[in-house]
């Protein structure tokens, strides 16, 4: 591979990393936190952009770089969705900074960080890379959660995900280290004991077992999801937006590679641990959730169900590796737009407050009283539930396609049931955002138009790809195609 | 003609009825009126214009999503021409029935009303699969607006209710609907949600009664039948006056409908084999709604369940695989969507004159009311099955039809028309007949706005009741292509 | 078999008394002194198995930065004599009961199916010099390191905005 | 051309008319549309039926118009005249008129009086329809609009909750027999094809056999359906609560023409019912046993509709009887003689009511043969013809039947004969009974004061007119029907031969018998009545009687009272199938709540639980 | 050149699988945060030198690279998590973990 042909398939991280020192530069220089945020969100659009650019270097195919990335198509449309979403986190986050954070720029630094880590993972395709791209997320968010200088529950927050991320971080570690004892690489492509040998099985499987544990923690997979809600609602709302959405989008996208490059999915044992844990998360996710009624720890929850319906995208690659990539991708895609316009509400309504406004009954009446934010809080639960007009429908329509391609009709029995049960809690936020609101209810003033304005977006996007998906749908097959898939 | 644009024109009105609002409270109920009048003349228009050669009053194909082969695939025949036709009507009806009854947010409720007959008009038209299910769960929402907000005491469990039946029954359509697709792509290498294209899938039989049931177990909740009709009481009890004469009048129907179009025709043989326990739930319906209308206290929960007694016959008739019944249970559609969309409004009418339903605060209100009374009169006996009327003529043909299936089952279905006897002069008894009650308030007899929208009604009723030929000889030509 | 197997087992056992040492005792300077005993004799097992560049990392770096970060929160802090107290009254035997029999659990499940693996690898020892490590490191894993730069940057500016708070409003009081 | 199309339109155009204008009109115009239209309907009946009787042409149909054609199925709304509906039609113009005509006096103070005729206008309608029509759909039509008008009409007073309660139980109890009707609509097209009379009657010549089962079952459900109607044996219990209804109501509709529909049913139904012995059987066993079972009822009422409506209910069995003996024109001429002195007796004790406050005790009446001597005389016409006193109507009728049974070739002619002359027996027995109370004696209460300006009162012209037609056909009536309806079914040979048997003779002291016992009994002091009913014995009996042989509380207590019951229970009213929805949404909460308890917020128990799920997936993942 | 060392590559494991062990034990049973956290570097130091000996037993270099990975990653973990920890002790007044269990349900 030519090096100019690297350079330019990479250009879209070094873009990213140029941007996250001339940040830290300015900052250095002079803490100014208009020009820290102007400065991130160029270098989130101009990261975007360069996508165009980087994206005719790939020819057909990949760009294999070193051992550690495969970058194609697909990743590209991954490093976009997260790049997209990292930049309505700086646009709602600067508005939150502005208005309840005394030292504001930091956050920026480390909002860049996280994204650059995560447009590691959709390339990666060997263990170094993982557990980095891994960590510079997971390091950046430890900090952005307890970034708020006085309350205790972001601390608390963020000391539970160290913590708790720490015990799933060393689970993961020791699965890779089981499996490169046990097959001799740590490229996803060779990962599989190319001997067979009963040796090497074993510790394939060991390994497997405890990277599949560190994964699950990663993306709050039940029995793994303990820990979600709390940080959720500790965590400032714009950063739980983040680490819903993007953390979690990365660490699918890099194990959907993985179960690809290295056929895991050979191994029945791998195939039903992940297809029983998909099970339970989307029962135990959805029933964790039903009679919440704190709106961050709802969402947490569902957030649980939501990982465990998109792990249907990732137990279908073996069949059918093309159709779960799209799935994964198109659902994300849904699943940003929902998860980040409804952390979006909450983050926009608490701009003025001491305390996040996150009760369910603050939003009571929101439709009324604050029409924007109401609309958008309903679409999006409305699409969190998967019914038409939305993007969430199409999200969910993938599913059963993908879930019926692969006969796996046990997870699609669960998907109905945890569906079910989602539809009663996502209505009740509905119900509540529609009610007529309280005598005493404060009038919602003084938000900010940048925060309501992207929340209209998000709708809108919701609406529209809710819609007419078509070109979306057709971008995104033709992409997987293109790569090869 | 092109359908979409009927579509189009109820969103689109919808949304301008919504923002009407600021310029006048009454503004979005005479644009909603508009646009209701004009649809059903739009309807009349085509309907004398009659069909073209291949039996379609309109249709539309166009491309929407080509990856899964979905098309925005419309047509309108006899069936759905008439099921639109009611729809609209059953629009003006609603709209004229609600005029004062809402107190708040006038252009929102009718951006409801109006987007939830956009969804029923997509619903009887929609010849494509995927375009159908959406469509069918697009009428949900507005719905679920219209009694979650509009709604009485319950409304949060009611409108809860409502959406989670019909939700989850539609989830395994989804479910059914995919996995057929997914087959017939496995057998005949395309992709297509065509209906017809689906209808001639070689499904081996197993396959085809799993995939039946599905479609079965969502239609009948929103038909509803028993065991799945609980949401039904609860919501038509909760929901305000328009919403009850849309879900009664219109939305079950779409459950019939999808009954008749989809399970019937495109799973024929194991819907053949399933008939005894179509037929069976049908009765039990029959049987079960109407004791237990005779139990209810409440008017609007008491014509609920004669709603569910009703649409037995419906299942009856379709389950018993013969014109007859074919026929009767589309008549029974129209029928029941005119005389059950009049005892609402009547039940509406008293809630806002007597701010209750419960009949046990009502009683000789004949005295107070005669008009009013002489209207519930008419629509009990109609809903009761007196011959001349529409009702009678539905269910005498599912009858007819059924008997030569099941001698046993049609008579336990024939039973139900002494039981709607029973509940059908309870509820007048109780209501209009008796002492009158001293602690009813003084009210006023219907005026000009609900008695015209009541003589429409009974006009309605009679014409299917004396000339039902001129429904039946539109659906004639289609029965072959739904009965095998 | 030779010296090497010996040294091994030796320094296996001391590393997990003292692994062990370390999570229980009470007095935190204690515990930190047990660690860093635990870290040499993996950094012989490290030698042993050929690693000798891992080994000298693992002296220098882990016992020679992390561990002494360490010490200096736990002086900061002030851990005295009130939190040894304190640290006895949290340690409730009851409290071990669980954790023991979960990680017992998963440790014989572990060992079970492990010791199932009939033909088993041996390790000889085969040096890996650092020259070697080195020469990988910056050519393959190159992007690797910038990451690992990236990752270090990171934490530095979350330790940062973490620390610098501390530090100011002590300033103010 | 005819005007068949005219004759039920002419009532149906009058129901409209009351309808539309809401009352609104004067009560004079309100009369004279609701009486005229019937008037007018019956010169017409007159005009048809001269038509038909100086053709000999087929049947009369009138031209059609299609109600509904599937597949086979093809009926349409299409009138059709013979004979016996020539009969029936006449009896209801006719008859009908005359009630209609008394009725413009009798409701005359009432309220809702447009409202009246309109209800009445529209059961004209429909009872002509029913008897009109060419098919059965058509039939079952009038047949479910009379059953309609009926409730209408016995809940007219709607304020009272009682009445409202009888006018349903009548719908209620005749839809039980309707419901019969309707399968055996169903069975009669999956046997003919079709719905039309005529083909069903040539099918049944042409294609049944005498033991086809299907036959049989065929007119018992058809029975099944008159029985409700008519108020037979078991469906009768309706009828004397039917009474509540305005006294007009009750004799035109409980008295002369709805409750006959099944005897014209059953008539018309010939051909069917000739081909199955049992199912004639059946017939005369139902008439005979409500025949009896009324009679002895009627014996111990003390309200004098109650004692006209169960002698309606025996008299109609009579018709039952004669029709399940093979005498089919005997009984449609009782039909018509019983509907000309039931009328009259009904007309006539309703202006007794009227005189007495709305007082229907007759043992609160009495002597009031002199205050009221139009009734009275209208009365007594009326009695003479229901005991059959020869030379009046009831008579010649009531001998036919009596006859053709004694002659029948059935194995239980003679006790069907035996049990007939008895009931005639009864007959007179509570005639006397009725007459001896209301009219002669002491009087027991105050009457109305009569004004003379009440439309009503008995001795206007407009009260007369129709008791004076009304007697005279009570009377005469034996005589020119006599001829009419005896070669409706070919049976005439049994008239036509004057006998003077034992028989006859019978036939012809019986009623005299009855009211010399009467007389004994109820009038003279020679038997101490009060004895006759201090015994225990009868006392018991006689309450038994009273409650019409207790049907009434069989079915209170084992179909009513359970129906209730159970739908008055708050988990029924609830819908019990809910609770399996309500276990799902607490299992639901349940598990919810039971995984909460997890969330403690403790760091540690959620690191113990992540440690646990590595268990878990290294087991699953190691050894599954 | 080799450490004259011969042994199966299970036994490394069983210590390295013993020492994760210990180290989650730790971070069980222990409320102070500090030991939580001196636990969970020893379950790193597990994964270490199970990467190790991973690449002892193929002859290559990569399991000792991804160790320096594991230790970069240590060290930024430490750093957050000592920076976490002195908010902690100003804010909850503790070091006590169980004390940080405002966020349940």
């Amino acid at each position: 591979m030519k090096l100019a042909t690297m350079f330019q398939a990479g250009l879209p991280y070094l873009v990213l990393t140029g941007g996250l020192l001339v940040v830290m530069i300015g900052v250095a220089i002079k803490r100014t936190h208009a020009v820290a945020a102007v400065l991130t969100i160029v270098t989130l659009i101009a990261t975007t952009l360069s996508h165009i650019v980087a994206y005719s270097a790939l020819g057909d195919g990949a760009v294999q770089i070193d051992s550690m990335f495969k970058i194609d198509g697909v990743a590209y449309l991954f490093n976009i969705l997260f790049l997209l979403a990292a930049l309505v986190v700086a646009f709602l986050g600067s508005e939150f900074l502005n208005r309840r954070i005394r030292f504001k720029e930091e956050f920026y630094l480390l909002l860049l960080c996280a994204t650059l880590g995560s447009l590691v993972l959709p390339a990666a395709v060997h263990f170094a890379s993982l557990i980095l791209g891994l960590e510079i997320v997971g390091i950046s968010l430890y900090a952005m959660i307890a970034y708020p200088e006085k309350a205790r529950p972001p601390l608390e927050a963020g000391l539970k995900y160290l913590v708790l991320s720490g015990v799933g971080s060393t689970a993961l570690l020791f699965g890779m280290a089981m499996i490169y004892a046990g097959s001799g690489s740590m490229e996803f492509a060779n990962s599989l004991p190319s001997d067979g040998s009963i040796e090497g099985q074993y510790f394939y499987l060991i390994g497997n077992a405890f990277f599949w544990s560190g994964i699950a923690f990663k993306l709050s997979l039940v029995p793994f999801h303990i820990w979600t809600p709390d940080v959720y609602h500790g965590a400032p709302s714009t950063v739980t937006a983040f680490l819903a959405t993007v953390s979690k989008g990365a660490v699918f996208a890099v194990v959907l590679r993985y179960a690809i490059e290295g056929n895991v999915l050979d191994s029945g044992n791998v195939q039903f641990a992940l297809s029983v844990i998909a099970c339970v998360s989307m029962v135990i996710g959805n029933l964790l959730a039903l009679l919440q009624t704190n709106l961050k720890r709802l969402l947490a929850y569902s957030s649980i169900a939501h990982m465990g319906y998109l792990l249907i995208a990732l137990l279908i690659v073996e069949s059918n590796s093309a159709l779960g990539y799209e799935t994964l991708i198109l659902y994300l895609v849904g699943y940003f737009l929902m998860t980040l316009a409804a952390f979006g509400v909450v983050s926009v309504l608490s701009m003025n407050q001491e305390q996040e406004l996150d009760s369910i009954d603050s939003v009571c009446g929101l439709l009324w009283r604050q029409p924007i934010a109401g609309a958008v809080l309903i679409v999006s639960a409305i699409s969190l539930a998967g019914i038409p007009l939305t993007i969430g429908f199409f999200a969910k329509y993938y599913l059963f396609y993908a879930g019926i391609d692969g006969g796996m009709w046990t997870l699609i029995g669960a998907l109905v049931v945890g569906s079910a049960i989602g539809i009663y809690y996502y209505l009740r936020i509905v119900f509540t955002a529609i009610k007529r609101p309280a005598e005493d209810a404060e009038a919602m003033t003084g938000l900010p138009w940048t925060g309501l304005g992207i929340l209209a977006f998000l709708g809108l996007c919701m609406l529209v790809f809710g819609i007419y998906p078509t070109n979306l749908i057709n971008l995104i097959q033709n992409v997987v195609q293109a790569s090869g898939f | 003609m092109n359908v979409l644009v009927l579509i189009l024109l109820l969103l689109g009105a919808g949304v301008v009825a919504w923002f009407s609002e600021r310029v006048s409270t009454k503004l979005p109920n005479w644009i909603a009126l508009i646009t209701f009048v004009a649809t059903t003349l739009w309807v009349l228009v085509i309907w004398f214009n009659g069909p073209d050669a291949a039996g379609l009053y309109a249709s539309l194909r166009h491309e929407w999503i080509p990856r899964f082969g979905i098309e925005l695939h419309l047509r309108v025949d006899a069936l759905s021409l008439m099921l639109i036709g009611l729809t609209t009507f059953l629009g003006i009806i609603a709209v004229v029935s609600s005029w004062t009854e809402t107190k708040t947010r006038h252009g929102f409720f009718q951006f409801n009303i109006l987007w939830v007959m956009a969804g029923v008009v997509g619903v009887f038209s929609a010849f494509d699969l995927f375009l159908f299910f959406f469509f069918w769960e697009v009428m949900l929402i507005p719905m679920y607006f219209l009694i979650a907000i509009w709604g009485h005491e319950d409304k949060e469990y009611a409108s809860m209710k409502f959406f989670l039946f019909t939700q989850i029954s539609g989830l395994l359509m989804l479910v059914a609907i995919v996995a057929l697709v997914w087959i017939n792509y496995n057998i005949s290498g395309t992709l297509t949600f065509d209906y017809f294209e689906l209808k001639n899938a070689n499904l081996d039989s197993a396959t085809a009664r799993l995939l039946m049931l599905g479609f079965f177990i969502a239609f009948i909740t929103k038909l509803p039948s028993v065991p799945v009709h609980t949401w039904l009481p609860d919501a038509h009890t909760q929901a305000p006056t328009a919403g009850s004469v849309i879900l009664a009048g219109i939305l079950l129907k779409t459950g019939a409908y999808g009954i008749i179009r989809f399970v019937v025709p495109m799973f024929n043989e194991a819907s053949q084999e399933f008939w005894i326990w179509g037929m069976s739930l049908g009765v039990v319906s029959i049987l079960y709604g109407g004791y237990l209308a005779y139990s209810q206290t409440d008017f609007k929960r008491l014509v609920a369940y004669s709603s569910i007694a009703h649409m037995g016959f419906i299942l009856v008739g379709v389950y018993s695989f013969s014109k007859l019944g074919t026929q009767g249970a589309i008549i029974t559609m129209i029928a029941h969507g005119f005389s059950t969309a009049a005892l609402f409004m009547m039940a509406g009418a008293l809630q806002e004159r007597l701010h209750t339903r419960e009949m046990s605060k009502m009683g000789g209100l004949w005295v107070r009311a005669p008009r009013m009374g002489a209207v519930t009169m008419f629509f009990v006996v109609a809903s009761v099955g007196m011959p001349g009327l529409g009702n009678f003529i539905g269910e005498f043909l599912v009858l007819i039809g059924a008997f030569q299936k099941s001698v046993v089952l049609t008579v336990f279905a024939a039973i139900g028309i002494v039981v709607a006897a029973v509940y059908g002069l309870s509820l007048m008894q109780r209501s209009f007949q008796g002492v009158p009650n001293p602690d009813v308030p003084k009210m006023h007899d219907f005026a000009f706005r609900e008695m015209s929208v009541m003589v429409l009604l009974m006009i309605a009723l009679v014409w299917v009741g004396i000339y039902p030929q001129s429904l039946l000889q539109m659906t004639a030509p289609l029965l072959p292509g739904l009965l095998d | 078999m030779g010296l090497s197997f010996l040294l091994f087992y030796i320094s296996a056992a001391v590393a997990i008394t003292t692994a062990i040492m370390a999570v229980t005792r009470k007095n935190a300077s204690h515990a930190l002194i047990y660690l860093v005993v635990t870290l040499l004799s993996i950094a012989v097992i490290f030698f042993l198995l050929g690693a000798p560049f891992a080994a000298a990392l693992e002296i220098v770096i882990y016992a020679g930065a992390i561990v002494v970060l360490f010490l200096f929160v736990v002086m900061m802090l002030n851990l005295g004599r009130s939190s040894v107290a304190r640290e006895s009254q949290w340690l409730r035997p009851g409290m071990w009961v669980l954790p023991a029999i979960l990680s017992g659990v998963l440790f014989i499940v572990f060992g079970y199916t492990v010791l199932q693996t009939e033909n088993s690898a041996m390790i000889e020892g085969q040096v890996v010099p650092p020259k070697e490590v080195g020469t990988v490191l910056f050519h393959e894993y190159l992007l690797g390191v910038e990451l690992a730069g990236v990752l270090l940057l990171a934490a530095l500016v979350g330790a940062f905005h973490l620390g610098r708070r501390y530090l100011e409003e002590r300033r103010e009081n | 051309m005819h005007l068949l199309w005219a004759i039920p339109a002419l009532p149906l155009a009058g129901f409209l008319i009351l309808l539309l204008t809401e009352g609104r009109l004067p009560r004079s115009v309100v009369s004279s549309i609701g009486a005229g239209s019937v008037g007018l309907a019956a010169l017409l009946t007159g005009y048809v039926a001269w038509q038909v009787m100086s053709s000999d042409s087929a049947p009369f149909t009138s031209s059609s118009w299609t109600w509904m054609i599937v597949g086979e199925f093809n009926v349409s709304f299409r009138l059709f005249v013979d004979e016996l509906s020539l009969v029936m039609v006449g009896v209801i113009t006719g008859v009908g008129f005359l009630i209609h005509w008394y009725a413009t006096g009798y409701m005359s103070e009432e309220e809702g009086y447009s409202r009246f005729f309109c209800y009445m206008n529209l059961f004209v309608f429909a009872m002509l329809m029913l008897v009109m029509g060419d098919n059965l759909l058509l039939l079952f039509l009038g047949w479910e609009g009379v059953g309609l008008c009926s409730y209408l009409l016995i809940g007219f007073f709607h304020k009272v909750p009682e009445f409202g309660y009888a006018a349903r139980k009548a719908f209620v109890v005749t839809r039980v027999g309707d419901t019969f009707l309707i399968i055996a609509l169903f069975l009669l097209f999956h046997q003919v094809g079709s719905l039309e009379i005529q083909q069903g009657l040539i099918f049944a010549r042409e294609n049944m056999s005498d033991a086809s089962m299907m036959n049989t079952i065929i007119c018992l459900l058809l029975l099944g359906g008159a029985v409700g109607k008519s108020a037979q044996v078991p469906l009768q219990t309706w009828l004397p609560d039917a009474m509540a209804g305005p006294t007009p109501v009750s004799a035109l509709i409980h008295a002369a023409t709805m409750v006959t529909a099944g005897v014209y049913l059953i008539a018309r139904m010939q051909d069917y019912f000739m081909l199955s012995q049992t199912a004639m059987l059946c017939v005369a066993a139902v008439g005979l046993v409500t025949l009896f079972i009324a009679s002895f009822t009627a014996l111990v009422q003390s309200d004098i509709k109650r004692v006209l409506a169960y002698s309606t209910m025996s008299q109609i069995g009579y018709m039952f009887f004669a029709l399940g003996v093979g005498a089919w024109s005997a009984g449609l001429f009782h039909l018509m003689t019983h509907a000309f002195f039931k009328a009259l007796l009904f007309l006539a004790s309703g202006s007794v009511i009227l005189a007495m406050h709305h007082e229907q005790n007759m043992f609160k009446m009495g002597g009031l043969w002199k205050k009221l001597p139009i009734p009275f005389i209208a009365m007594l016409v009326g009695s003479a013809a229901l005991v059959a006193l020869p030379l009046t109507s009831g008579f010649f009728s009531k001998d036919a039947i009596l006859l053709k049974a004694w002659k029948s070739d059935s194995e239980f002619a003679t006790l069907f004969w035996v049990v007939a002359v008895i009931a005639a027996f009864l007959t007179s027995l509570y005639t006397v009974r009725m007459m001896v109370l209301t009219f002669f004696g002491k009087p027991q209460s105050e009457m109305h004061e009569l004004k003379k300006e009440s439309l009503w009162h008995p001795n206007r012209i407009r009260t007369v007119v129709p008791f004076g037609l009304l007697a005279v056909l009570s009377i005469a009536g034996g005589w020119m029907g006599f001829e009419f309806t005896s070669d409706l079914f070919g049976d005439k040979g049994v008239h036509a031969e004057l006998h003077f048997d034992l028989i006859a003779f019978l036939t012809l002291g019986i009623p005299f018998a009855g009211i010399v016992v009467g007389y004994f009994v109820f009038a003279s002091d020679l038997i101490d009545r009060r004895n006759l009913i201090k015994n225990k014995m009868s006392e018991l009996l006689s309450k038994f009687w009273g409650n019409g042989w207790g049907f009434d509380w069989v079915y209170d207590t084992f179909v009513v009272k359970p129906f209730r019951f159970i739908a008055q229970t708050r988990l029924n009213r609830n819908d019990v199938v809910d609770l399996f929805f309500n276990l799902i949404k607490f299992l639901a909460n349940l598990f919810h709540h039971i995984l909460s308890m997890f969330q403690t917020g403790h760091v540690r128990w959620y690191a113990f639980t992540m440690l646990g799920g590595l268990l878990l997936v290294l087991l699953a993942v190691v050894w599954v | 050149m080799t450490t004259a060392l011969s042994i199966p590559l299970e036994h490394v494991f069983f210590l390295a699988i013993i020492l994760f062990l210990i180290g989650a034990f730790g971070v069980l049973i222990r409320r102070n945060i500090i030991f939580m956290l001196l636990s969970l570097e020893i379950m790193m130091n597990a994964c270490g030198l199970a990467f190790v000996a991973a690449g002892a037993r193929w002859a290559e270099p990569d399991g000792q690279i991804m160790f320096m990975f594991i230790l970069a990653l240590a060290a930024a973990e430490v750093a957050v998590a000592l920076g976490l920890v002195v908010q902690l002790a100003r804010r909850f007044e503790t070091l006590d973990i169980d004390r940080a269990e405002e966020l349940n349900g």
